[in-house]
């Protein structure tokens, strides 16, 4: 079994016009046993910047603290906020770093850049390499039917609301059918003026 | 620095609460060769003298104005041989920044991690300042940027500048002609004619170096571009 | 220097902190989880006045395409490119740290950094990993001394030849070289032999896909075509998915919204005192 | 019938009394043998690709005359495209061995044929359909033969081209390469039948010739003589050894 | 060789390469995705055409659906010796039912001989994942799905194959309706169906490797079965 | 190297995509009378995939050393690299040509220190006015030996036959290529990891020669 689907965990972020989403489930267990219902994964680094990391929870959080850590550093020093892009080639050579043992998180990135508000949505694998596509990233466990979820419900320029029905959909409908995640869901809508987060009704079995 | 234990600074305080190793490092820069720094409105231009003491010298082979990023440009006054230290560290940090954030090194970030480096000079055991003071030219977000590097590890950021022998002379004269609305053309001009202020002998584009940095970066101007300057002054 | 109280980034390169645990860890049954790959179908030849670089676009990892338009085609140097096969991170990250040190050379030299150059440096970065670092390049490039194309694995070994492919697809590539490349061919020419190598990498290997980017490399001039061909589009859709507003049940009570203020940022240096 | 009980199996090697090395080991006294434990069986000397297309009227299948041992080129006289009938032509990769083992078969089954005499000849999709199944049983017997084939012919004119390898996977298809084929030939072919879906036999004979070339540059267990079969409406023929008209001058371009 | 000591690796250098072990794996992942909806008066079952093996395509144009009756279809996904070989005795079971009683099997005899089948292989099972679909006896249509070794689950959607775990969701949000709150939802039409069908499959060959080149649609309705094919992409 | 790797599933077909780059080779060199001939096929394999078919495996050390190498790609190269930076340095101090026996003598250094962590064949052979023609093999495990003639990499074992039956000493310069060539296209024949063309060098004391015999124009034997 793989190490990475050792504590369970679903995440997708998606692009919209002028806003973007990253939606994650809320399970922490290990293995097939389901020990928390409320478990953070998606942490927000700025008002415009959150980073989701799916993958072994221990290291989820670590490398949450060395992330906040060396953002904080960078926005002290340079006095200015830290943007998407800088901030995931930040994560990505972080992780590279330990190329040789790395940290068992896949992270997810998700953003709006500072002045233009474009949306940007990142994934990486656990070694660092980004990927920056131009509609979704996803991440977790139930990765493979997110996917299918995605492909099929995704499409260029939705507004705030109808992105919320999207990625909210896309998840629940792929963790219900990945038995270590699920149990909840929260999905943040990030637009320019605002920070919408919203908790999801799921089965809870 | 310190690993070893009783290794000492060189650089310790006077009982007056002076650090003498550092006005002598600046009393080096100030018999250095001029150099200047203007900002313009839509860019900025550094400039130095580049005597050569023999006919027989190879003028263009080595350069005082050097390019550090895309974007960014540094020029001192002083010790040649402390400055090509500074510019190989100065390069390898821009680099460094760019392969972490994949962002060019904002030229502030740049002046104070090289400002960085020459006040550790003044604090470590076994070494001595930089006998240099550095003008750092930059172009972001959308403005241009000017600095002064010193060898106690100051910086100062300059609308416009001169340092080396003569530098008060050439304040002087910046302050009467320097203005905000100035063109890059014209502050290359301005800055020539600084280092003319002082120059001994025939000003030619063998004996000065000129950078300038806009909006397309940073480049050294060519001698037959700095000699089209000359003849417009003339 | 660094303290629990005031901690500092480490200095870069690479970290082993995390092996022991990590071996600890496969010890019982949790193997290090695989990277992304690039399956991947990368190819290069040399023509009349310089080199084509071509590659494919996927990324996979297993079999899943984790990625549908990677670049596959790194930039070295202005007069320089290299195309990456192999784990995903460590291509971009190598061609990454090269392209830094070669800005360096360029730098202190004053000028064009000689291909040759780069492929040594690659290669000897390569082989002091033992192939740990899962990097297979085509480097390719015009300098003083004309075009010349560079093949290198993994384990640090290079060829230098007129035309190579590397990758899963590299020989459904190379039959075509095989088949079709002759000395001196104009760039019309060379760029449909490197598009028609790629689309056989991408239609006969199912670890390469999606589009053909090619690089034209001549001795001024440097043409990075990205996207050349779409050789395959992504099917219409036949219905429609959206839903309408209210479909997902939520916890209305449970909804937070926070307001930003976006204020422009400006970058201000500190006021200096002047007088030293 | 060819063999008694199961005509795919070889017969014991040693009847009536000890086997060979085992000498007290009477029949009946101990469990000797292959029941239960698995035997384990790999390639001796190989044969590497062939390659084989459907052209307008008929089908050509080609490969090299090479016996490999590991890497040793062993054998260079390994013909390995057969004609079974006047309607089937057959190629074969892998196992030598197997290959003239399932050989003797096939011409035991067109002579049993013959004996018949009723005028009836056996068809190329039966043909492959009966390898199928050969195949299939021997790996379900965890005994398979090392072999990938290629079956040929025309099926009451129209032409067939399908192949079967060792674990008894079969497909129909209008190009089909085996070993390294699969990976150089194939892309080839591919692209050519898409651009000219029905090809004249000429057309159809560069390309392989074109092919075999390119294998042969690239393929370390290749040899530059192959033998052609060609089925057509004119009847079966088989051509060979030719030799592949190398290139080399790309060794004068390096450095 | 002698030369070697044999805790050393392996030398080519002066060893004969002789013949070489080869693991022997009974099995092959040749990939392929099958999907199936039923309404209530109908049936739609879908596979692509692609048949793989590692990186390698072996064809792009495999049927992977069989007819068993006029109103059964079964669709194979997994390894294609086995397919071919179940297929094939299924066909002779069918053919002897026919004989024995005089009538075509039904559906759920369909369904249930095939599990049997399946599960007299269980220690040496037809790696397959096998859909079953066709109209009961009522005329409704029904899908039954398998895992390797017989266990036949009926449903009215499925998903199966290498891209088994991408299209499932999506059918049971889209036809299961699951996880959606508001009006009663009409049942999916043929036409409603089909489309869902195409583009689940259109999703799949964006993501799977193993799953394109184009999809054979067969459609079952009491008049019969239609067949209809689709192009997916072909990287 | 050339192991096919057990998971390959359909026959040998894919186990170019894992296998170690390197040269299965057939390479050689011998004495003549005022120099040596170093001969080398030009393949290189990844399993059994040719991925280069015209590989110069005589890599030049100095002026007058050149070495053919056989094992890793990789290893080869990186020690050949580092054997000329030594010696390149060492002849700037001497101000001479560094002898042949010098350069083997750093080749068998490297070789064995990390006898361990290499996988290389090498033959060393050069001209120097002390010795004249030499070659030095130098096997895994990092011995050392002169000998007047010399084969290595897989091919080799098919032809020792072939070179104590053939191989006189003081032949004349056309007389070795041609029992260079004749060597090692019966080595080609047989060895499915060596093949290409053969490349040759004549070191004498005028420097080298360096040829290249096509895969066409090899002589032809027996090929029953």
């Amino acid at each position: 079994m793989s190490i990475l689907s050792y504590n369970g965990g679903a995440m997708v972020a998606m692009k919209g016009d002028q806003c973007v989403a990253i939606a994650t489930d809320k399970r922490f267990g290990i293995q097939a046993q389901t020990i928390s219902l409320d478990f953070k994964k998606v942490f927000d680094m700025g008002p415009h910047l959150f980073v989701g990391l799916p993958g072994l929870a221990t290291d989820t959080q670590t490398v949450m603290e060395k992330l906040r850590f060396r953002k904080n550093l960078y926005e002290l020093k340079e006095n200015r906020k830290m943007s998407p892009k800088v901030f995931s080639s930040m994560v990505s050579n972080m992780l590279y770093e330990k190329r040789f043992g790395p940290f068992f998180v896949e992270p997810i990135i998700a953003g709006l850049e500072p002045k233009t508000f474009e949306p940007y949505v990142c994934n990486m694998d656990l070694i660092g390499c980004p990927n920056e596509p131009e509609d979704f990233v996803v991440g977790g466990t139930a990765s493979a039917q997110l996917y299918g979820m995605c492909e099929a419900l995704w499409v260029p320029k939705l507004k705030p609301d109808e992105l919320f029905e999207t990625i909210s959909q896309a998840l629940i409908n792929a963790f219900d059918r990945d038995a270590i995640s699920g149990w909840g869901a929260t999905v943040y809508i990030i637009e320019k003026d605002k920070v919408t987060v919203r908790e999801l009704k799921t089965r809870m079995d | 620095m310190a690993t070893e234990r009783y290794s000492f600074s060189l650089t310790t305080f006077s009982p007056s609460g002076k650090l003498v190793q550092i006005e002598y490092a600046l009393a080096a820069v100030a018999a250095g060769a001029p150099s200047v720094g203007i900002k313009a409105s839509n860019g900025v231009v550094i400039a130095t003298e580049n005597k050569h003491k023999s006919i027989l010298y190879d003028e263009h082979s080595v350069h005082k104005v050097e390019m550090i990023t895309k974007h960014i440009g540094m020029v001192y006054s002083g010790m040649g041989p402390d400055y090509r230290l500074l510019v190989k560290q100065a390069r390898k940090m821009a680099q460094q920044y760019f392969i972490v954030y994949k962002e060019p090194i904002p030229t502030i970030q740049l002046v104070q991690r090289v400002a960085a480096v020459m006040q550790e000079y003044t604090q470590s055991g076994g070494v001595r300042p930089f006998g240099v003071s550095l003008l750092i030219c930059g172009w972001d977000n959308d403005r241009p940027y000017l600095f002064q590097c010193d060898p106690s590890g100051a910086y100062f950021a300059w609308k416009s500048t001169a340092m080396g022998k003569n530098f008060i002379n050439g304040k002087t004269f910046l302050e009467k002609r320097y203005n905000e609305e100035l063109e890059l053309d014209d502050a290359v001009h301005t800055a020539i004619l600084t280092l003319k202020e002082s120059f001994e002998g025939q000003m030619s584009a063998d004996n000065i170096e000129v950078g300038i940095c806009d909006s397309n970066g940073f480049k050294r101007l060519d001698p037959s571009h700095v000699k089209d300057y000359l003849a417009n002054i003339s | 220097m660094s303290s629990a109280l005031c901690p500092e980034i480490p200095t870069p390169g690479f970290s082993f902190e995390n092996c022991k645990r990590n071996a600890t860890l496969a010890a019982k049954g949790f193997p290090t989880p695989k990277a992304t790959k690039t399956g991947t179908t990368i190819v290069g030849i040399i023509y009349k006045d310089g080199v084509i670089l071509g590659a494919d676009t996927r990324a996979t990892e297993d079999t899943t395409v984790s990625d549908k338009n990677c670049q596959k085609i790194h930039y070295l140097a202005p007069n320089m490119y290299c195309c990456g096969a192999g784990t995903a991170a460590d291509t971009e990250m190598t061609t990454q740290m090269i392209s830094s040190q070669l800005e360096l050379h360029r730098l202190y030299t004053g000028r064009v950094v000689p291909v040759c150059t780069a492929n040594q440096m690659l290669k000897q970065y390569l082989f002091r990993y033992q192939g740990h670092i899962g990097a297979a390049l085509v480097l390719g490039g015009v300098d003083s001394s004309g075009p010349h194309l560079f093949s290198i694995y993994p384990h640090g070994s290079t060829d230098k030849l007129p035309y190579t492919t590397m990758g899963s697809g590299s020989l459904a590539a190379m039959a075509v070289f095989e088949s079709r490349w002759v000395p001196n061919m104009d760039e019309e020419a060379g760029k449909k032999l490197v598009r028609d190598a790629i689309a056989a990498g991408i239609f006969n290997d199912l670890g390469s896909g999606s589009n053909v980017d090619l690089c034209v490399i001549r001795k001024d001039k440097v043409d990075y075509l990205r996207t050349y061909d779409e050789a395959n589009k992504k099917g219409i859709r036949q219905a429609s998915y959206k839903y309408p507003k209210g479909t997902t049940a939520i916890f209305p009570n449970k909804t937070q919204e926070y307001k930003i203020e976006v204020t422009e940022e400006t970058v201000t240096p500190y006021t200096m005192d002047t007088s030293s | 019938m060819y063999n008694g009980v199961d005509q795919f199996t070889a017969k014991p090697f040693w009847h009536n009394g000890p086997a060979p090395g085992a000498i007290y080991n009477f029949p009946g006294t101990k469990t000797h043998g292959t029941n239960g434990s698995q035997r384990s069986q790999t390639p001796i000397t190989t044969a590497t690709s062939i390659v084989a297309m459907k052209f307008n009227g008929g089908v050509i299948i080609a490969g090299d005359i090479l016996g490999s041992y590991g890497s040793l080129a062993r054998f260079r006289n390994c013909p390995r495209v057969l004609k079974v009938n006047d309607n089937i032509i057959l190629g074969a990769g892998g196992d030598y061995g197997d290959y003239q083992y399932v050989k003797d078969v096939i011409e035991q089954k067109i002579v049993d044929e013959e004996c018949l005499d009723d005028g009836f000849k056996i068809k190329p999709k039966s043909m492959y359909c009966w390898l199928t199944r050969v195949m299939y049983n021997r790996r379900s017997k965890f005994d398979p033969f090392w072999n990938t084939f290629v079956v040929g012919g025309l099926q009451d004119g129209v032409p067939f081209l399908g192949s079967v390898d060792k674990l008894g996977t079969a497909f129909e298809d209008n190009a089909i390469c085996t070993g390294y084929g699969a990976y150089m030939a194939l892309p080839i072919l591919r692209s050519a039948l898409e651009a000219n879906p029905s090809p004249t036999e000429e057309e159809a004979r560069a390309l392989i010739h074109k092919c075999m070339e390119v294998l042969f540059y690239r393929d370390a267990r290749s040899f530059p003589k192959y033998q052609v079969a060609v089925i057509n409406k004119d009847g079966t023929d088989i051509q060979g050894p030719l030799e592949i008209q190398q290139n080399w001058n790309l060794a004068h371009m390096i450095n | 060789m002698a030369m070697m000591n044999d805790s050393r690796p392996h030398y080519p250098d002066y060893s004969t390469a002789g013949a070489v072990q080869h693991s022997f794996n009974p099995y092959a992942d040749n990939g392929g995705s099958v999907v199936a909806i039923a309404g209530d008066d109908f049936a739609v079952i879908g596979a692509d055409t692609r048949l793989s093996t590692g990186f390698a395509i072996y064809t792009r144009n495999q049927k992977k659906l069989f007819k068993l009756t006029d109103k059964t279809i079964l669709g194979c996904a997994g390894c294609w010796c086995d397919t071919l070989t179940l297929t094939r005795i299924l066909n002779a079971r069918m053919q002897m039912y026919e004989q024995e009683h005089n009538k075509t099997m039904s559906t759920t005899a369909c369904s249930q001989m095939l599990s049997t089948m399946l599960y007299y292989k269980r220690f040496f099972p037809y790696y397959i994942s096998n859909v079953l679909v066709g109209l009961d006896t009522e005329g409704k249509g029904c899908v039954y799905s398998y895992d390797p070794i017989g266990h036949c689950e009926r449903s009215t959607y499925r998903a199966g194959g290498s891209a088994g775990a991408l299209l499932q969701p999506l059918l049971d949000n889209q036809v299961g309706f699951k996880n959606m709150q508001g009006d009663a939802f009409e049942k999916v039409t043929k036409e409603r169906a089909i489309a869902i069908l195409k583009d689940v499959f259109i999703s799949a060959a964006e993501r799977d490797i193993y799953t394109g080149d184009s999809i054979v649609i067969n459609l079952i309705t009491k008049d019969g079965i239609t067949e209809e094919t689709f192009p997916l992409r072909k990287d | 190297m050339m192991q096919m790797h057990p998971s390959s599933m359909n026959m040998s077909a894919t186990d170019w995509m894992d296998a170690a780059h390197s040269t299965g080779t057939s390479i050689m060199a011998a004495e003549f009378d005022g120099g040596v001939v170093i001969g080398a096929d030009s393949r290189t394999t990844t399993g059994a995939y040719i991925a280069n078919r015209v590989t110069d495996k005589l890599t030049k050390v100095t002026d007058n050393i050149y070495c053919c190498r056989s094992g890793s790609a990789a290893d080869t190269q990186a020690i050949a690299d580092i054997v000329s930076y030594h010696l390149n340095f060492h002849s700037m101090e001497l101000g001479t040509q560094p002898l042949v026996e010098t350069g083997a003598a750093v080749f068998r250094e490297m070789c064995y220190n990390y006898r361990d962590s290499l996988m290389a064949g090498i033959l060393v052979a050069g001209w120097d006015s002390r010795k004249g023609g030499q070659v030095y093999s130098i096997p895994i495990g990092g011995m050392c030996v002169r000998q007047a003639v010399s084969i290595g990499g897989s091919g080799s074992s098919y032809v020792y036959g072939y070179v104590d039956a053939n191989f006189k000493e003081g032949m004349k310069k056309e007389e070795c290529v041609d029992f260079v060539t004749n060597t090692l296209s019966l080595a080609m024949a047989r060895d499915g990891s060596s093949g290409g063309v053969v490349r040759l060098g004549i070191i004498t004391k005028d420097g080298v020669e360096r040829r290249v015999k096509l895969g066409t124009e090899l002589p032809k034997f027996y090929e029953g």
